[in-house]
């Protein structure tokens, strides 16, 4: 037997259907919070009741607080489909969790941004394995009372001799690492680094290290908006990363703040919607995915969770008409300097092949030792 | 009054707990009608005896009749026995009446019935008036009654009693005495009743048993028991026991050997050179302590033989002053012969 | 029904059977089982990337777990933070639950138990975060977040399962004996010290095994006011999410299994057990 | 008691302290209730009612907390059950073994939630799997009943200890079988402590989140894990602090009512 | 012997709980070296004045002198007193030599010397080779013996016992009784003894002081308050109160009014007709019931006047089988007229 996370990356075998039924009258999802609005939450924030009444098909939804979460989730087959980030949908390919999707099958997708479709984390090969829904990207978020001059570069949450030691804020996962590579591939070509994805034994230590440096400057580590926001607006934290939402909440709130993607580019996600390989109930699965990429339910979405839209049509249904300008939907260029969330695994995944990489759980384990 | 038939009939009873023998092997008639008094320091397995026969524990030995039938493997609510625990064991959460219909409910008797019956039975232990109060706003002799009445209220043929007034006060214990003593002639119930107090033993009861560790030393009348107890332990436990033994015996009763004399039945007389009649015997000795105990005084007298008797007299015509002054005195001790009784 | 009756009567053996039945069936078998397979689970392997479980024996999760030195200090961190936590209930808990118990007259005592229990139904979470908002720059305390705060939240979390052990046991202790103690000489802290504190420490080991295991699980309280530190609970949490490694999440949790299996026999000693 | 008078003072002092180190958090989850900044600012920016309105139209409120409801009954009467049984068994017998029982129960409250969460997850994805019968309500009962055993076998064996067998006794010697003894005299006289174990086992139920997140499945959402989800909504974050807030408010009825009943049985 | 200075003076003393006056006024003053006892009935304020002497409870008015000085304001710690509390109040986590010691350790005595004063004590109350028992490896005579030794130890001026014999049972009360007297014959120490049981009261103390309500009815010696009782309700709970009222009085003793005769004060004379001596007086009745109680029988006699009286007779000369025959039996009660008292 292979020794852990070493095996080879060929999904298995698996085949996307070549034609709908009638839907099965329930859906069962797992989902980032706001991903799947039923009103619930909010009468005015709703688009599966129209997809209920529209399809006949009820859902279900499990909001999961993590990608490993949703793994998990997925693992436990009672799940149709996942809107899964870029660092667990490999892992859902890989052990056959979920299955190819027949894009044929799904009216909305030719509207989906081509910067989005057939890329590594949701396509294997060239076989879509789902839907893009959106996509986003981490940036630097500073605030405009106390950091001067305007950063501009990650430099100054890594400067371990930073004037706003203590007041420096990082996500508080281990992907975050990722951030790290992305910034040493700016300041350390000699590391070689061409994914922050696949960082090999020296590449890997040199993140590790920066980010063992960095914990010195850092105040704390944060994971839900709601920290997030409150921390910046009180001043606990003065500099970090953040998702463009939150700066729009924070500055909504009036916190003197401002965010920037930063010279060396950021990472980044962009979310797919991936159908169960065990669906039971596969039909309205498509539907629904079909549905999430509309224009007008991609609007909503992305309007209420924050992040640009996947279908292009989109920009033309929110209800704020600077959505997809504020959130760059169209502007590839920006893009194009974002590196999305993405499993590690031992393969290198720049195609690397006379070294092993680190995988996920190496970069779990680092980052408890970084945060010691 | 009792009758003849046999209400309890306990044969070669024993119970162990582990390495503990709490009864040693019981035989025992009690009579129907009877008003029956176990009698015996604490420990000696009274309480044990009891709850055997109410059914709370199995004996280790020996069989348990109830009116001649065997009920020993029977579990407490199928024996027609009632128990009055000392503690009173009052249901906390029912009114007065609801413990007294409780034996009625459980069998199921009509509401009518039970409602008239429980009533009944609480005017006969004087608590009319009493059905809607808690067992907590009554006194202690108040709920003795109760406990009373929610047995009698079943009519059982054996009435057990574990010293139902062992928590009360004295003078509260005195008056439900008598009131337990005339309840039990009105109803005619079979009344087993353990204590540890000499007095209300020998007060009560037609007859009593005497245990000691486990073991039923004598049973018989009050009288019999105190007057001509049949063992030594059975003369110190009921009553005081004055002895003279050893040299003392031999100077004033001219034999060896250990002798008792009840303290009421000697008679104080000032002066140590008093005379003694034809049927009587005395000893001369000096006045240790005078105790007044109100209706009676209690002289300790230092015997001149040796040893040191206790004389009980009844304070009838003298004033106390003139009984205290005697401390220090020289007394002579009188008493009839056949008051004497050897003790083996 | 009374046949059955006087057959129970009868047989103490099958009464006794039948009560513990299902409370043994549930803990003893199916939880007990849970934690056994846990425990085993701990011994295999894991593919990080499909998740596939490999069954084969292994310590290499034990070996990680002791040669990493950051595990060592994050179990003596964990510890640390959990007796920080129940001194601080302690020291909190003990005069309250005393004025409570000894001083309060009766009505005024249930409702303080009512005052104690009411922080109980509000969420978790919404206390944490009050605190967060407390602790903030420009909060109502203002002293910042990390490992202080962390103790601090808590401790207000777990205060009233400190609090309402000692206060039944403090109930139980007899007025007499403080009346006696300070009839003989003893002044108030000398009745404390050898009488009241003798008398209530089961009660107090009882309090604290809430605190302490509460403390030592949680990895949700040190994400909103920890700062940059981490605990046990979040080790435990990372790995058994990131990749799936239950098998290194089921060793890590073995640790604060194996704290509390000692921290539980030592105190079986005094008591505290029966009295909880 | 003979405290001296400084003694008295200074305990008096410390109960009101500790009183207000509790209510000040909670004074400040309910001032955040009403606080206009949509992430709870401090000091609040201004004050709203907009959250409480807000609150009052989420019928996802309303669904969590009718599931933790549900969860925490249910969890509570199997706790009730099992907790009583244990302690008749315990207090009423003597077997090998007897030390161990307690143990047993003890154990999983005072093992951490994480532990018990991933044990209990991971055993009912084993066992339970297999059988189609996947995390669920039912799931999320069985993980909080696992805990929640012990508050009412403590206060259940507790009055055991205290009342003895002295009234069963009296019961069976006026004939009741044991069935009528159960019914007529144990349980009215135990049900003050089985509320007070009750109450804190529908407590610590209530308010659980790990064990919750690893044995929930999927659409079943109780109040703890929705509002650990929507602390990550922006908008929704206030929203919670109306529910802690109305749920301490609610909480006291419950509470006082128990206390009430609990009192009310005198026991001697 | 008593001394005749004040041991412990109150005056004045009173105790109000919200709208409880449990402690109604009282003064009172017991001299060095007294056995003395508050003899009441239950809630009568017993405790509350022992409480208020050792200091647990604040007096509402008066105040506490102690061998002269005022201590009314002093917490206990400062009071030189000690305590016998009802349930003993024994540290359960201490064993028998670290309870006895303790008084002496918190006043920080030398480990040697406490530990020889203690093993004194110990022997002092004959419990030498218990010292290393916890207390309830103790029978509850052992249990009271060591808080007497508890607090002898401490050597303290006056020693407080609240109903140290309230929960032993006849045998052991009797017992302890004595040892109790001859300990504080020995120890010369001022005992103040509170009692519900009249006859406890009478046998062992000094003098007695007879609360009611809160208030002190009575105090003097026990053949005072016995023979002479203040009051009718001293008469009625010190003794059994036999009571000639209204229509009897008038006739018997040719006055109204109400009158009693103790019991032990009737002479029992068989025949309605005997003769009354020259300074007696006498009743014709029938016997109602004889009731055997060992040591002596108790006649209820039915007066044909009217009312009921009881008679108490020593069994001295007649066996039981004689006086039980007498039920039904027409008597004449007589009695010398010195010992009638009128009740008021
Ligand atoms: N359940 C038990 N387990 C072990 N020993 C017991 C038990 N019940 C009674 N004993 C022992 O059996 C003996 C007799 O006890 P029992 O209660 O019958 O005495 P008793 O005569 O009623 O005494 P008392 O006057 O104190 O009530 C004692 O030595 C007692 O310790
Ligand atoms: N702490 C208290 N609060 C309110 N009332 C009290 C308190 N202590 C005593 N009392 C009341 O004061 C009165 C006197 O009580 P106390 O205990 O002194 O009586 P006692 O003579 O010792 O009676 P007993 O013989 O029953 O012990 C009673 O009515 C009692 O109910
Ligand atoms: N071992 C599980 C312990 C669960 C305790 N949860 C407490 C939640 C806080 N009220
Ligand atoms: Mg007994
Ligand atoms: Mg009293």
């Amino acid at each position: 037997a292979p020794a852990p996370g070493q095996s080879g990356f060929v999904p298995p075998r698996l085949s996307a259907p070549q034609a709908l039924g009638t839907g099965e009258g329930q859906v069962d999802l797992v989902a980032w919070a706001g991903y799947v609005e039923d009103g619930s939450n909010d009468p005015k924030v709703d688009w599966v009741t129209p997809f209920e009444q529209e399809t006949g098909c009820q859902v279900n939804v499990k909001v999961a607080g993590t990608s490993d979460e949703m793994v998990a989730l997925m693992r436990t087959g009672q799940y149709d489909a996942v809107s899964a980030s870029g660092d667990a949908s490999l892992r859902l390919i890989a052990a056959g969790t979920v299955a190819p999707v027949n894009t044929s099958l799904i009216p909305n997708y030719t509207d989906v941004f081509d910067g989005l479709k057939s890329k590594p984390w949701n396509s294997v090969n060239g076989v879509p394995y789902g839907v893009p829904h959106g996509r986003g990207a981490n940036l630097l978020m500073w605030r405009t009372d106390t950091v001067r001059p305007a950063p501009d570069s990650w430099s100054v949450v890594f400067d371990p001799n930073s004037p706003y030691k203590g007041k420096v804020t990082a996500y508080d996962s281990p992907i975050y690492l990722a951030d790290a590579a992305v910034y040493l591939m700016a300041t350390r070509p000699d590391l070689g680094i061409r994914s922050p994805y696949a960082l090999d034994d020296r590449q890997f230590q040199a993140a590790v290290d920066l980010l063992k440096q960095q914990k010195q400057v850092v105040g704390e580590y944060w994971s839900d908006y709601t920290k997030e926001i409150q921390a910046f607006k009180s001043g606990d934290s003065v500099v970090g990363t953040t998702w463009q939402v939150i700066v729009n909440v924070a500055k909504s709130e009036r916190a003197p703040v401002e965010a920037v993607l930063p010279k060396e580019g950021a990472t980044g996600w962009s979310d797919t919607w991936m159908v169960a390989a065990r669906a039971a109930h596969p039909n309205c699965a498509y539907r629904w995915l079909d549905w999430i990429i509309s224009p007008t339910a991609n609007a909503q979405v992305a309007e209420y969770f924050g992040e640009a839209p996947s279908n292009a049509k989109a920009c033309a249904e929110t209800a704020d008409p600077q959505h997809c300008a504020t959130f760059h939907a169209t502007d590839e260029a920006y893009f194009s300097k974002v590196h999305y969330w993405t499993t590690p695994i031992a393969q290198c995944l720049d195609g690397r092949t006379n070294v092993t990489c680190k995988d996920y759980a190496a970069w779990t384990r680092a980052w408890t030792e970084i945060k010691g | 009054m009792p009758g003849s038939e046999t209400a309890v009939g306990l044969r070669g009873l024993r119970k162990e707990f582990g390495p503990v023998t709490a009864v040693d092997g019981i035989d025992l008639e009690v009579r129907d009608g009877e008003f029956f008094a176990m009698l015996g320091p604490s420990g000696s397995g009274k309480t044990t005896v009891l709850r055997m026969i109410a059914g709370f524990e199995p004996p280790t030995a020996g069989t348990i009749e109830l009116g001649g039938a065997d009920v020993t493997r029977l579990a407490p609510f199928e024996r027609d026995v009632n128990t009055v625990f000392q503690d009173y064991a009052l249901f906390p959460h029912m009114n007065v009446l609801a413990n007294v219909e409780y034996g009625l409910r459980v069998k199921k008797v009509p509401k009518a019935e039970r409602r008239e019956r429980a009533l009944a039975a609480l005017r006969s232990v004087r608590l009319a008036g009493f059905e809607s109060r808690r067992p907590a706003q009554l006194s202690g002799g108040q709920r003795q009654r109760v406990a009373l009445a929610r047995t009698l209220v079943n009519r059982p043929r054996v009435l057990l009693l574990d010293e139902p007034l062992g928590a009360l006060d004295l003078k509260l214990r005195e008056e439900m005495q008598v009131e337990l003593k005339e309840l039990q002639r009105a109803v005619g119930i079979t009344f087993l009743f353990v204590t540890h107090d000499q007095e209300e033993a020998l007060t009560m009861s037609d007859r009593v048993a005497v245990f000691d560790r486990g073991r039923i030393e004598q049973v018989g009348t009050p009288a019999e028991v105190y007057e001509r107890p049949a063992t030594a332990f059975v003369a110190g436990f009921v009553g005081t026991s004055n002895l003279i033994a050893g040299a003392a015996a031999e100077k004033l009763l001219g034999r060896s050997g250990t002798y008792s004399v009840r303290p009421e039945k000697l008679r104080v007389v000032p002066g140590a050179d008093a005379l003694a009649g034809p049927d009587e015997r005395s000893a001369a000795g000096t006045v240790a302590e005078v105790v007044y105990a109100g209706p009676a005084t209690r002289f300790v007298v230092d015997l001149d033989a040796g040893g040191r008797l206790i004389a009980l007299q009844q304070n009838l015509q003298v004033s106390s002053m003139e009984v205290l002054g005697l401390r220090g005195a020289r007394v002579r001790l009188v008493w009839q012969r056949r008051h004497e009784f050897a003790i083996t | 029904m009374s046949r059955a009756g006087a057959f129970l009567h009868r047989r103490a053996g099958v009464r006794l059977a039948l009560l513990l039945s299902a409370p043994l069936a549930w803990l003893g078998l199916a939880y007990l089982g849970a934690l056994a397979a846990l425990l085993v689970t701990a011994f295999h392997s894991v593919d990080t990337f499909t998740g596939t479980l490999n069954r084969t024996f292994t310590w290499a999760n034990f070996l990680d777990l002791a040669t990493g030195e950051v595990y060592r200090t994050i179990v003596l961190r964990s510890v640390g933070v959990a007796l920080a936590v129940t001194a601080i209930d302690l020291v909190v808990a003990f005069p309250m639950a005393f004025a409570m118990a000894k001083l309060a007259g009766p009505r005024t005592r249930r409702w303080l138990v009512i005052a104690v229990l009411t922080p109980l139904w509000a969420s978790y979470l919404v206390k944490a975060y009050a605190w967060r908002v407390m602790l903030s720059s420009g909060g109502l305390l203002g002293w910042g977040f990390g490992l202080t705060a962390t103790v601090l939240t808590l401790a207000y979390l777990w205060l009233p399962y400190m609090i309402l052990p000692i206060y039944a046991g403090l109930e139980r202790l007899p007025g007499s004996l403080l009346e006696a103690a300070g009839d003989l000489g003893a002044r108030s802290w000398q009745v404390f010290r050898t009488v009241v504190w003798p008398l209530t420490f089961p009660a107090v080991i009882a309090g604290s095994i809430f605190t302490f295991s509460l403390s030592l699980g949680d990895y949700i309280a040190v994400k909103i006011v920890g700062g940059r530190s981490q605990l046990i609970g979040n080790v435990v949490y990372d790995n058994i999410g990131a990749a799936g490694d239950l098998p290194f999440a089921a060793a890590v949790a073995t640790v604060p299994v194996v704290v509390m299996l000692g921290y539980l026999a030592a105190v079986r000693r005094t008591g505290a057990l029966e009295s909880l | 008691m003979n405290l001296s008078r400084p003694a008295r003072l200074l305990l008096r002092l410390a109960l009101a302290a500790g009183l207000a180190v509790i209510y000040v958090p909670l004074a400040v989850v309910l001032l955040n209730s009403v606080n206009a900044d949509r992430t709870f600012g401090w000091p609040p920016a201004g004050l709203t009612l907009r959250w409480w309105g807000a609150a009052w139209a989420s019928s996802g409120v309303r669904e969590a907390l009718w599931t933790s409801v549900r969860a925490g009954l249910g969890a509570t009467a199997i706790a009730l059950v099992l907790g009583t049984m244990a302690a008749f068994a315990v207090q009423r017998h003597r077997f090998f073994g007897r030390q161990a029982v307690s143990l047993v129960i003890i154990l999983p409250i005072a093992l951490p939630g994480i532990v018990t969460g991933i044990a209990l997850n991971n055993a009912f994805r084993t066992v339970l799997e297999p059988f189609g019968v996947g995390l669920g309500l039912f799931t999320v009962v069985v993980g909080h009943a696992t805990f929640c055993v012990v508050t009412v076998y403590n206060n259940v064996l507790a009055r055991l200890r205290r009342t003895g067998i002295g009234l069963e006794e009296a019961s069976a010697d006026l004939g009741a079988g044991p069935f009528t003894t159960f019914r007529l005299v144990t349980f009215p006289l135990i049900r003050s402590a089985l509320l007070a174990g009750g109450l804190l086992a529908f407590a610590l139920s209530f308010d659980e989140i790990i064990v919750t997140t690893f044995t929930a499945g999927a659409g079943v959402r109780t109040l703890p894990i929705w509002i650990f989800e929507n602390l990550f909504r922006p908008n929704q974050a206030p929203v919670v602090n109306v529910v802690a807030a109305a749920l301490i408010v609610a909480s006291l009825i419950p509470v006082y009512l128990a206390q009430r009943l609990s009192s009310d049985v005198g026991t001697h």
